[in-house]
């Protein structure tokens, strides 16, 4: 690594020294990879027989005429396998796991996106698979839990700290330190230690190639926008890079902004004044952190945002202004994925619809014949349990209860 | 005086010596003045004390839980400094802080070892920063004369070892195994070959740390190793029998 | 409709007289549509923009080896928007709603991804939407009834009959004739009065045009059997049609087996012997029915097959010996899910996993240089409720109490 | 007596017919007896029996739940053919098998309609067998004299009314408004031209049938059409009063 894995300030590999050779390795591993277009193909042929790319930029012509501005384009990651762009990260990763010979994997994961996506690499390529992720979002996302113990991961609900994504890290950490000769941690999104950022960001570049083509032949053009949540940053970095290098594009990142952002129960990192410059889980970043420099709880109604840190490389296109960002509260995520339901038929996931909710306060700004690209990172449908509470639906609630009743009667009839 | 040199007259007069570790603040700092009185009064060489960080991602289980409670018990950083100060003032032993490097980060360094200096802080353990990432640190230790203590790992190559051995001062921690703080480690063959590499690499003296618990892990290192460290095995203690337990399990170690 | 909408003796419109007109407008739509080659490029254009067409047709290379016979390549409906193959009959209606100028679709639905899908193109298109559902098929499949609703759909449960499949055809044909005028039945399978068979056929035909370019791009040759699951014979009469032409490749049904096609409580209506020839629901097919023409119970696992009735065409093909039909059993359906998620990383519907059943059966038989398909009609996730029962998976089940204990809590503390 | 001829001469007497139907072994076949024989005393002209299928399409809640209970309670289609041919031996007015196509093809066309004849059925009315599905139907009831009754609908055009009527006898059935049996109709000016249309695509008497309740309902219609058919209303009433209460409501009608 030449800039030591700095991105201006930001970055760096700070890492336990157990881990110096592993990083060595996978490092030269990437940069050859990232060297060789014979990878880059297999990875595309990969993406496009197993997942399903290049996915869709639909045309959401209801939210255009509603919102009476820009051009809305959607870009459909949600259509990806495992239904989220975690599936570009993992699948790359696989391909440099196999490259290294290694027979194990281990994850981190918030939304239980990237668990899945990584249970679903390691049954593909035949690789042992462990998950961390912490108990509130086991809680949350259970339906992620399930699918992943089915394709055979074990998944170990974390309940330290917060117990949440920071806490799941901390947790594949510690796995990967003790496991370090067999083991690849695949390091969900833009954060961690160098090559992480560089190396998750390659991967979900594959969104912006397709974008900035899809854009260009639909729309004759470039857009005025582009907008993607950012929890660790990989699906804003994925799309931004279409186009990082037209300065005519405004790029815009969309963090948490939870209850509100003034009542510091939110994970704005980037926007907000809660953060602060830190190093934590090897890289440093802006972190939601005290002046101790003790990590802060965060809040986000979406888990796969609920993170303390932020990709290194946002925060030094942040810095330069190259991107700017904004938050949304709960409150308006879950109005804008249920306008977004019902005039278009498409679930976004929570994370996702924090991306929408400002591109529909800046939509009307815009002229008709300009376009803005919403990044959809992933699909609703894991968010089940929560919107279904959200939306406070008395019948999903009639049928949790029964059901519940049923298993506990059961367990009481067996024992 | 300089730590490496404390040491080694130590050694002048011992086999092996003891470093113990404690986490600041768990369970109390009350508590972790009796402890300390208890380890010196035990004979302990060198004390590490941690100030506790929200994200312990090289600790296992049980230091993890201590630094965890320590927080939630409003442990600052402020505080953990002036009972260091408090602890040099009061005992002749060397004692070093072992924190994450978000700590002093966040501190500000030149602060962070200027303090340290003022308090009599002899070096610093912090396992999340390689020389690489800490150009500024390793300055500034020099000029504070704060030992940066490095670490050796079972998968350090010779010549990592030879770079981190550039960078250290006071002492190096040789990690006895993979894995984080708290468990067990098998001191065989392996091990003994390890620790002829580490000590081909350095002139330093060398530490040993991680699974060791009893007088027999401490026998095993004897004449291989200069520094027995003791870590999560004395919280388990204060933990289960309480601080007036330290004292003689210290005394029964060597 | 020259031969009446018959294939050899099946099929027909066997219509109350109320719904003549708007059969004689559907059909003369269809046969313009069917003859317009703009019609068929925008229904390709919207699916490819849309949804994520062509899906993707994946080589399964651990089943491959596990089975140690005929490659086995799996045809990705389930990479489909709404998550199955029935996004494609149901865009293809909506275009045809918008040309007959109708406001309001109606469906049955089964698994609910019919009903999901509909809501989905409703929305989309704008159209009012209402959903017929068996209360036993609520039940199963409550996440789906979620998202129907979500997507502003009214969702009925039909508590009359069998209260599944069949039950809430026979409900919407009542609204049908109700509310004639403003109305389009968006009929879900390839089922129903003429011209509903062939059409959905015709929009289905996608996926088999798809399929056979990709194994002759993948394989160099022809498939020697492509394997569907068959409900109401949408999905397999979609990928048959790829090869149909082609008499040296094998084409395979799979019908549900449920508890044995020997205890009765199945839904195998072109394999077993229970089946026989009768008129219902508007068409002349294979029917489970007693010898004095009333339908039978059914019973699968996979709420989508469970339906006494099966695609006219479909009887045509078998009596032609054109197609040949098998069966899979309930637990022979769970045992294939399992082995697929965990060798492949891929979920499929319960309705799907029947295809799988059988190729898995078949493909030790088959050469190595032989290629075989199975169409994945559809992805497992809306089967959560029911595949975790299936797998009696404890900590689902105590997620599931946990819940039900809070929302009636919540209930009570409200009331 | 052909169907057509025997409700010509009863039209020679009365404004109106009244046509009444029921669901074969709803309640029970002994319950349809007396309800039969209340309705028959009550001056009804012509019953319709419902033979049940387990898919009523064209059915609302009403005769829907009729037909499943009828079938939950085990009623076959012999049962209902016997019951019918005791029935026509009793009473001296036309009775019609009303059913679904699928009892039929069941059963054996040829093998119905003979049976049908021999148990003195005047006719048949087939919710889902338009003409164009049934050519073996038509000709079969033309061989054995048991009317084909064909419906039309406010959706059909003069010319489907046309083709309708070529393939019909015994009467028309004009089915009142869009939708299933058991909901109310209006009997209004849109109506009344839809009538008129019906009347003049063909020379059978005309019934008209779909939510006609009352005498009111039966007062609208009359001079306009020949029947009135009072469907799910009798379900209702013997559900809710008994069959006693049937003679006295059928009275009650004109
Ligand atoms: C659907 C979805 N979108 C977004 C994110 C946030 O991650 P990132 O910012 O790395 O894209 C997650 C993380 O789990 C996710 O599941
Ligand atoms: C995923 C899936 N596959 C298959 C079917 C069966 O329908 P068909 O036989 O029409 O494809 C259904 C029906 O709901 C379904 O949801």
């Amino acid at each position: 690594m030449e800039n030591k894995g700095f991105f201006g300030k930001w970055g760096g590999a700070f890492i336990p020294e157990i881990l110096h050779e592993t990083f060595e390795q996978l490092d030269s591993n990437f940069r050859q990879a990232k060297e060789d277009p014979q990878f880059w193909q297999e990875y595309l042929d990969l993406m496009s027989t197993y997942s399903c790319r290049p996915t869709p930029l639909t045309f959401a012509e209801n939210l255009t005429n509603h919102f009476g501005g820009a051009k809305i384009y959607i870009k459909r990651e949600d259509l990806n396998h495992t239904g989220a762009h975690k599936a570009n990260n993992v699948i790359g990763q696989g391909l440099l796991v196999k490259r290294m010979g290694k027979k194990r994997v281990i994850a981190e994961t918030g939304a239980g996106q990237h668990g899945v996506a990584t249970a679903t690499m390691a049954a593909k390529f035949g690789l042992e698979c462990t998950v961390y992720m912490g108990e509130v979002d086991v809680q949350r996302q259970r339906p992620n839990v399930f699918w992943m113990e089915k394709m055979g991961a074990t998944v170990i609900s974390v309940k330290d700290g917060s117990r949440t994504l920071k806490d799941a890290i901390n947790e594949a950490f510690r796995d990967w330190v003790t496991n370090v000769d067999t083991t690849h941690y695949v390091l969900g999104t833009a954060c961690g230690p160098a090559p992480f950022p560089e190396m998750v960001s390659w991967f979900q570049s594959i969104i912006g190639v397709e974008a900035k083509r899809q854009i260009l032949a639909r729309h004759g053009k470039l857009p005025a926008r582009v907008y993607a949540c950012v929890g660790g940053g990989s699906n804003a970095m994925g799309i931004f890079q279409g186009f990082l290098d037209s300065p005519e594009v405004e790029l815009i990142g969309v963090e948490a902004g939870g209850k509100g952002i003034d009542t510091g129960r939110h994970a704005s990192r980037l926007c907000g004044r809660d953060a602060s410059p830190g190093v934590a889980q090897g890289y440093k970043t802006m972190f939601l952190q005290n002046n101790d420099g003790q990590m802060l709880e965060t809040h986000s109604v979406a888990a796969g945002l609920d993170y303390v840190g932020v990709s290194p490389i946002l925060s030094h296109l942040a810095e330069e202004k190259r991107v700017r960002f904004a938050s949304a509260t709960d409150d308006e995520v879950i109005e804008a994925l249920d306008l977004t339901m019902r005039m278009e038929g498409i679930i976004p996931a929570l994370e996702s619809a924090h991306g929408f909710v400002q591109a529909f306060k800046e939509a009307p700004q815009l002229g008709r014949d300009e376009a803005i690209i919403i990044n959809q990172s992933g699909r609703g449908d894991k968010d089940i349990f929560t919107i279904a509470h959200a939306f406070d639906d008395p019948s999903w609630k009639e049928f949790i209860i029964a059901r519940g009743k049923e298993y506990a009667e059961d367990k009481k009839g067996k024992s | 005086m300089l730590l490496e040199k404390t040491l080694r007259s130590r050694l002048a007069e011992k086999d092996i010596l003891l470093m113990t570790h404690i986490v600041l603040g768990y369970p109390s700092l009350a508590t972790n003045r009796q402890v300390i009185s208890q380890m010196v009064a035990g004979g302990v060489d060198c004390i590490e004390m941690q100030i506790p960080f929200s994200e312990p991602m090289a600790d296992g289980p049980v230091i993890l839980k201590a630094n965890q409670e320590s927080l939630a018990l409003g442990t600052t950083v402020a505080a953990c400094m002036a009972f260091g100060r408090e602890m040099t003032g009061q005992y002749d032993i060397p004692f070093l802080f072992m924190t994450y490097y978000n700590i002093i980060f966040k501190y500000g360094e030149e602060r962070f070892f200027k303090d340290c200096q003022s308090a009599g802080i002899k070096g610093l353990i912090i396992p999340d920063l390689p020389p690489e990432m800490g150009e500024e640190f390793f300055r500034l230790a020099t000029r504070y004369q704060v030992a940066p203590i490095l670490i050796f790992a079972p998968t350090s190559t010779e010549r990592r070892m030879a770079e981190l051995n550039r960078s250290a001062a006071g002492f190096i921690y040789c990690v006895a195994r993979r894995g984080v703080t708290g468990k067990q480690s098998e001191f065989d063959d392996d091990f003994d070959a390890y620790l002829a590499r580490c000590r081909a690499a350095t002139d330093l003296p060398l530490a040993v740390g991680f699974g060791i618990r009893n007088k027999k892990d401490v026998a095993a290192i004897t004449g291989k190793a200069d520094i027995a460290v003791i870590g999560s095995e004395t919280i388990r203690l204060v933990d289960e029998q309480g601080t007036e337990a330290v004292g003689p399990f210290i005394m029964g170690l060597r």
